[in-house]
């Protein structure tokens, strides 16, 4: 079937094969950039190596003007600018589309298809025909590239223009490198291919009220928000970007221009056991406080997450998770730490979890993330990863409620402890589960020494079985009482659906589009998304109401579906898989597949 | 500071420090400490320099790993919050709390298991961020709650009680952190109380890590013939390179020395470091010379105590991060929080 | 009830207070050894503090002619050696029973208690006016309290000779004392009360063919009989006893006498990341290697568990549980750790796991431990527990059956690697799961690159979606195909049976006792005890069979249940918990109490 | 020994070693580093220094952690067995490995993050266990894999490639090696091969552990004005305080050297190795000495370079325990396992 026959306006997808290290992120956002700016839907995977140069690394943009976003393997158009990669990237091209390459150097004809167009344009030549510098040859050879894009998907010059302005205002040479090798690209274009291409751009309105933005800058954002003040963490991949995002909100937002103090401390610490115990400190201490790590990391947090847990202490972890096991994937994609975080530690403990599935929610989830971490005085993982963390996704623009108020918990100030008897830190006098508690420095009679030793409910050492337990107990019921506090799973449901569907997270923009595929093929499906562990009372009337529910989650193990049946009433005959583990962001194809298979093999 | 603890009980014969509190309102609970054990005195020369200090004891953080030298933070200051952390995490903890609120007085107490095996690598980047606290190691050369393993301050050569010979070379905190570049680093014995509430004064009144080493035998675990951290080994092995005195700020300076034979260092709150007694060209400020020290003791089987080393000039964690002075967990949501007119204006960045 | 009216033969239990750090050790173990060279079967719990010196502990003896060695919460008789805990040892007496005290000291007679007879020896007196040396004071007035006990108990005093020579034959002086101060204890019972007590005992003839040995102790002797050459660990209680006995096992059975070298290396590592790494390199260099720690130590090696299990390198894992969660009671038993070894590590992880029942199944399933690392290159834990580890166990003589062989897995040798064409480390010929490996300075061609980063079947590096699957879809399949080779659960069907009872480890003899009693009141259960995870298919076949299937484990969060619903297809209405985690051991009482109960309100 | 790797192509221009292999037969698969980035050149250096002992290359082990240095071993030895454990974790995997097997020979490669921050703990320990292995930091002061924070040895003040100063001091390996006993350390430079690859020799045939610190500029992340550990900075800084030459064993030793102005140490194997241009008075076998240099050199904003310490007398960890000359790995069970009998005979301990 030749997919690109008819026209399609604004529904198509392309991507750009390059080298990494050679500086075509800034053409790669030029692009999208500009779609976004035409008002048209846009979203962009940057599929990168564990490598800083040399290695191969795409760039995949999908443009669609119903709002999907999630990836789609499904090219109809592919920049081969890594002649390694060519015979992959050839082979990844849809029936009837097309390949863009460098015919500087010309190509291999064992690597033609029938069923492809080739448009060759000579861009090394013209760089360097155009351009002195080593550098500046490779870095315009992407904007020639971006040039040729621009002609061949009926970019909007004008948007381009004006990007160019606001990026490169300041600076006359670069601002005219970047137009002198935009329009050498896209003149080429014009004068020796057909443009636009079948499937093109065209302006729309839907991008007005939006925003481009990736999961880590927007969760940074929301800890500023939040009025989280100190950060403790160790560099790691993919969580990496968001303490470079919460550093620079802190540097615009929070220090004093004229003392130069600064209303935060980031610690870059030596590892994330240190990173941790920073943040619990601080969080004892009374500041909101949080470290953002991947796998490795939480592995690494793990006794000292239990300590937290054990003495009562908030803290907010955020979990940017990537492939594993172990360093796994440093650079891909996966929902891999589910289980490890929910039950993270030795002995018994129990973890809220939250589960973002967007930028948006990243933002809103930061700030909701400490009040619960406050209010349960309980670590409180926020389980992002990478395609949400470090991709750029359509979000509308994210809003702040002036009247917020932290829900900073039970505190006791210096005035209530001078005015009590006496201060028992873990006495549940109102049986709600959560005690109350002070911190360092406010008043004498304050005072209590935390331990992760067995303590009583007045906080002192115990080795008796009933005292022990009175404590423990009540940990286990201020678990299950987050459930109330913490987001509520989103619901979808039609008439006349059959199944359900289970997801979380990352995959939503996948599974929604699956569902409505279905639906035109003919099966109709109930949607939940979790949004938090400890699972709302809905979660399990949302299983109950579908003999079949299928869980969607990027994992080998199916951790969401194990959670599911740990941790809610609901008979595990009617929870079944659909996995996606490879490390590429979930795609609506492989979940309209997997469920029609998993039907159709039944019925 | 406005609710300073009330004095307890009325000890007739006890001295008020300026606070009005007599050395009992300094003290904790009962130790559960095996009798004899150095680590009891240590506890109570923290007591004494904390009351002779006129300490707040409500403003002390007071924080440890696990040991048997971790425990004792219960046995002083009942009225100073307390963290029993993980073993060997004590310093993350503390640089957390600091980060917190950085107007509060930090001590640390460690065992050498818990500070030079588990927690080496933390007590190394505290050293290296000069956070703020007194750290105290008790150092019996065992782990004494797990019932006498050699740890990793153990000599080489030193027995254990079941007879076994310590086959590896010691790390030795001192030379360590003078490699590390720590600003304040002494050493003592739990059995000379005198020289050790001296030095815990002045290692309070420094700004920035101050390292002290306590040598403080384990009655149960390493107090035998052979062990080279028994009471009487450190007592015949002892020698005092530097004996000085610390004069706090608000006391006259009185102290009488000759010209040259004394040295002072001014520390950061004012208070003044009397270097009185110097072994003979003995330079606390350099730290070529105090490692050239530490090498020949060494080489002789001489344990040298006193503050080896100090540096005021340093800047701590807070400075060299410029935090504010305001205690971060003080500052008001409303300062903190940039509202939403800001993050409409941000929103635009993102187009 | 007065339990103690009528005699008692060879059935009761009684317990000494002591503080520690007084060596009360050697009193209790002649006693507990005197019964158990009488021929009685008798069991001692030691229930110490996480202390050196000074607070209270308690050793509880039980003995029991039907050999049920589970302790029990009834005392018929306390030695009341700690005046700090007088109040609650009276209190912990069954009606009936008896209250030696020291009488040295008027007892407060606030503490008297109508129903308890109080019988006063002035033990501290008589040491004083014996003894000259305070220490030797302390120790022997311990001794004359075994003396009094041996009395008023009928413990044969020539078995009490006979054990005082083996111990104290060469150190003439020693004996004496301890000669006197038994007399003194004994002839004053002798002379003041009406000996032997109601309850008391009589030879049998039922330890002929039986040892008595913690599980620590027969741990580490597995270790050596498996050939385990590296050790590495960080001394962590309830663990450290277990490397204290192998390197003493070592020290007799695998030092030279004559050059004085040593085949074994004990490694004292700085913590417990880096045991675990030592561990994992001996194992990876192809010496069997093993640790042992407790909870927080498997927190802090999780990290590396998970690159031993994506990079498929055998190691033995020891977890001795205690209680947590975090530091927790650390002298006090748990099974708390199940879910937290099942799933080590972040990412898709799934260990292989052994829980022995008692000392016996310690010493077998240590040789079982490294067979399967080394068949399956994984890690494979051994959950013992505090209980199993530290307290002597009436146990079966150990036997080694000479013809035992190590299963090595596939390892090749020189000649096999001079023979291939060339050696992939992950290639899975046969599709058995488990692919050959080749130890470091062998041969050239053995050579590969070991690493916890994303790996195809050749071992090269990859970031391919459908290659990294390969790899760790094998893993899955290949920690399934162990369940064949674990130790299989043991079962017990009764006719008539209505219940299912499952449990695991150190809960077997409070069970079996408790089924015992259940079926003289009438409730007929089956039982299976798990022995393993991954779990063999017998153990879904039996909980199949029962509608209702009580679940007992030591932790307060259902660990091995959870792990039942996620790792079988048995639906979760048919188990029930049943819990008990204060940190002493499981006693029958608790577990017929509790399925009564559940029983009762459901029926 | 006896399956020792074929050549692999005839390099006609290339000199064999004493095992008929070419520089070729050392080397590994592509780098996949920045072009220009100095791990690359100590590869070179590590494949020379092999070649030049005739080790066969399948009687190493090589190791590292996690980083772009850590990358590196995939890139020398190819019929070695190499291990990229995680990060911080290498230096206890090779315990564990040399434990197994002490026949073989042990070579790390680690970055600065890597074993001065999360590894440090790891490090410092096997340096107390003078674990027998020769153990790289190829030391950028960034963090390389991870795009360029600063790592615990980046210098003070120095300034990052986005322009923010570093605001701790440096940790330097040298000076820590120092104080906690180790028993060879030497510093060089990527970018001088001759002086590396002398250095690696030496410290290859040293028995114990060698720390070997190789200033290895970061081309993508640290190479700019205002780093201190740029091609540039490093070049202009560096002085060679020992120049050393290191003659194998079973080599003549033909070199010249004014009595006097040169000092020799017999390595463990009996190879020779020659101080021949010594700074002035400066002594390799002394500790504070040692030390000395390095705070002056400091303090002048000098990198001193070369073999700076040397202790051939120090007892290695198997030495220290005392392990069998066969390898553990390759000890029969039957002589591992007591047996039937003795278990029979040990039972009766247990009545
Ligand atoms: C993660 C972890 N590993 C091991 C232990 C067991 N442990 C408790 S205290 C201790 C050593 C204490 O030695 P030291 O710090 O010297 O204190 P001391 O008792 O000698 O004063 C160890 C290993 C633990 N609590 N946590
Ligand atoms: C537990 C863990 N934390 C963090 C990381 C991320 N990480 C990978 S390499 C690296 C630092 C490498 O720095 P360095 O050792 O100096 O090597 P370089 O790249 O500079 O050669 C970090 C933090 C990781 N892989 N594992
Ligand atoms: S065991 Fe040693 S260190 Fe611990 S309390 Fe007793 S004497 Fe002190
Ligand atoms: S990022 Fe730096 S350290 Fe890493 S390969 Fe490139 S130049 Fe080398
Ligand atoms: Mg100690
Ligand atoms: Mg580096």
């Amino acid at each position: 079937m030749d997919n690109v026959k008819v026209d399609r306006i604004n529904e198509f997808a392309f991507k750009i094969a390059n080298t990494n290290g050679t500086g075509s992120a800034s053409a790669n956002g030029l692009i999208m950039q500009a779609i976004f700016r035409m008002g048209v839907p846009v979203s962009g995977k940057n599929l990168f190596p564990s490598n800083i140069q040399g290695l191969p690394t795409w760039y995949e943009i999908r443009v669609n003007k119903d709002g999907h976003t999630a990836r789609t393997p499904a090219f109809d158009l592919i920049v081969a600018m890594n002649a390694e990669t060519y015979a992959r990237d050839i082979q990844e091209l849809q029936p009837g589309g097309y390949l863009l390459y460098d015919s500087t150097w010309p190509l291999n004809p064992a690597l033609k298809r029938e069923d492809v167009h080739f448009l060759g344009v000579p861009l090394a030549q013209m760089s360097r025909d155009s351009f002195d510098k080593p550098r500046e040859q490779i870095l315009m050879k992407n904007i020639a590239y971006a040039g040729v894009l621009a002609a061949l998907l009926d970019i909007d010059t004008k948007v381009i223009d004006q990007l160019l302005e606001e990026k490169y205002g300041a600076k006359q040479a670069m601002m005219k490198s970047n137009h002198l090798a935009f329009k050498l690209g896209y003149e080429y274009a014009q004068k020796n291919f057909k443009c636009p291409l079948p499937f093109h751009l065209k302006a729309m309105d839907a991008t007005r009220d939006a925003i481009l933005i990736d999961g880590n800058t927007a969760l940074a954002l929301g800890c500023v928000y939040a009025g989280a003040t100190v950060a403790a963490w160790y560099p790691i991949t993919p969580s990496t970007s968001l303490m470079d995002a919460f550093k620079g909100f802190c540097h615009r937002f929070r220090e004093n221009k004229e003392t130069g103090e600064n209303n935060y401390c980031i610690l870059q610490a030596e590892d994330e056991l240190a990173a941790i115990g920073m943040v619990i400190g601080a969080g004892w201490s009374g500041a909101r406080s949080f470290t953002c790590t991947s796998g490795p990391g939480i592995s690494l947090m793990s006794e000292l997450i239990g300590l937290a847990y054990y003495a009562e202490i908030p803290a907010v972890l955020v979990d940017v998770q990537r492939t594993g096991p172990s360093t796994g994937m440093p650079t891909r994609t996966q929902q891999g730490d589910i289980l490890t975080c929910a039950y993270a530690s030795h002995g018994d403990t129990k973890h809220i979890l939250l589960f973002p599935a967007n930028p948006e929610e990243c933002f809103y989830f930061a700030a909701h993330a400490f009040d619960l971490a406050e209010r349960f005085q309980t670590p409180v993982f926020i389980v992002s990863d990478l395609d949400i963390g470090m991709n750029d996704w359509l979000c509308p623009r994210l809003k702040w409620d002036d009247s917020y108020k932290p829900d900073r918990g039970r505190v006791l100030s210096a005035d209530q402890l001078e005015k009590m008897e006496k201060f028992l830190r873990y006495s549940d006098e109102d049986q709600d589960g959560v005690t109350s508690r002070t911190f360092p420095g406010v008043h004498p009679k304050g005072a209590y020494f935390t331990r992760g030793s067995g303590h009583n409910k007045f906080g002192r050492y115990t080795e008796l079985p009933h005292e022990y337990q009175e404590v423990v107990d009540r940990l286990s019921r201020k678990h299950a009482a987050a459930a109330k506090y913490a987001p509520a799973p989103i619901v979808h449901t039609e008439e006349g659906a059959t199944v359900g569907v289970v997801s979380l997270g990352g995959c939503d923009g996948g599974v929604r589009e699956a569902i409505e595929e279905l639906k035109k093929q003919g099966i109709i499906c109930d949607y939940l998304r979790v949004r938090a562990f400890p699972f709302a009372d809905s979660v399990e009337t949302f299983l109950r109401a579908h003999t079949k529910n299928f869980v969607i989650e990027q994992n080998r193990d199916g951790q969401l579906r194990t959670l599911l049946m740990a941790e809610t009433g609901i008979e595990k005959e009617r929870l079944k898989s659909l996995l996606a583990y490879g490390g590429f962001p979930l795609s609506s194809h492989h979940v309209v597949d997997g469920i029609r298979q998993q039907l159709g093999s039944q019925s | 500071m406005t609710y300073i603890a009330k004095p307890r009980l009325i000890h007739p014969g006890l001295r008020k420090n300026k606070l009005g509190l007599t050395v009992r309102d300094y003290e904790g609970a009962l130790s559960t400490l095996c009798a004899g054990c150095g680590h009891d005195s240590v506890t109570t020369g923290i007591i004494q320099a904390f009351h002779e200090l006129d300490t707040p004891p409500h403003r002390v953080v007071k924080l440890s790993g696990i040991g048997c030298s971790s425990k004792t933070p219960t046995y002083f200051l009942r009225d100073a919050h307390g963290f029993n952390a993980a073993h060997g995490r004590m310093p993350s903890i503390a640089t957390g709390a600091s980060a917190a609120n950085k107007q509060l007085t930090y001590i640390g107490i460690s065992g050498d298991g818990d500070s030079l095996s588990i927690g080496l690598g933390q007590l190394a980047h505290a050293i290296r961020r000069n956070l703020d606290m007194l750290y105290v190691i008790e150092n019996n050369g065992v782990y004494g709650l797990t019932k006498g393993q050699f740890s990793a301050s153990a000599d080489l050569g030193s027995k254990s009680k079941r007879g076994e010979a310590n086959s590896y070379g010691a790390i030795d905190p001192v030379s360590l952190a003078l490699s590390l570049g720590a600003t304040f680093i002494a050493r003592s014995f739990s059995g000379d109380k005198r020289q050790l509430v001296s030095i815990l004064k002045a290692a309070i009144a420094h700004k920035g890590f101050a390292l002290v080493d306590v040598i403080s035998p384990c009655v149960t675990f390493n107090d035998h013939e052979g062990s080279t951290k028994s009471y009487r080994y450190t007592r015949e092995h002892l020698t005092e390179i530097v004996h000085s005195d610390f004069v706090p700020l608000k006391e006259e300076i009185t102290v009488d020395y000759e010209a040259g034979g004394a040295a002072a260092v001014t520390m950061h709150d004012g208070s003044v470091l009397l270097f009185t007694k110097v072994a003979e060209g003995y330079d606390p400020s350099s730290r070529e010379a105090v490692f050239s020290y530490l090498m020949k003791h060494q080489a002789s089987g001489k344990i040298p105590t006193g503050i080896l080393y100090v540096d005021e000039s340093g800047k701590d964690m807070h400075e060299l991060n410029r935090t504010a002075e305001t205690p971060l967990s003080e500052v008001g949501f409303e300062t903190l929080c940039p509202g939403s007119a800001k993050l409409d204006e941000l929103m635009d960045d993102f187009r």
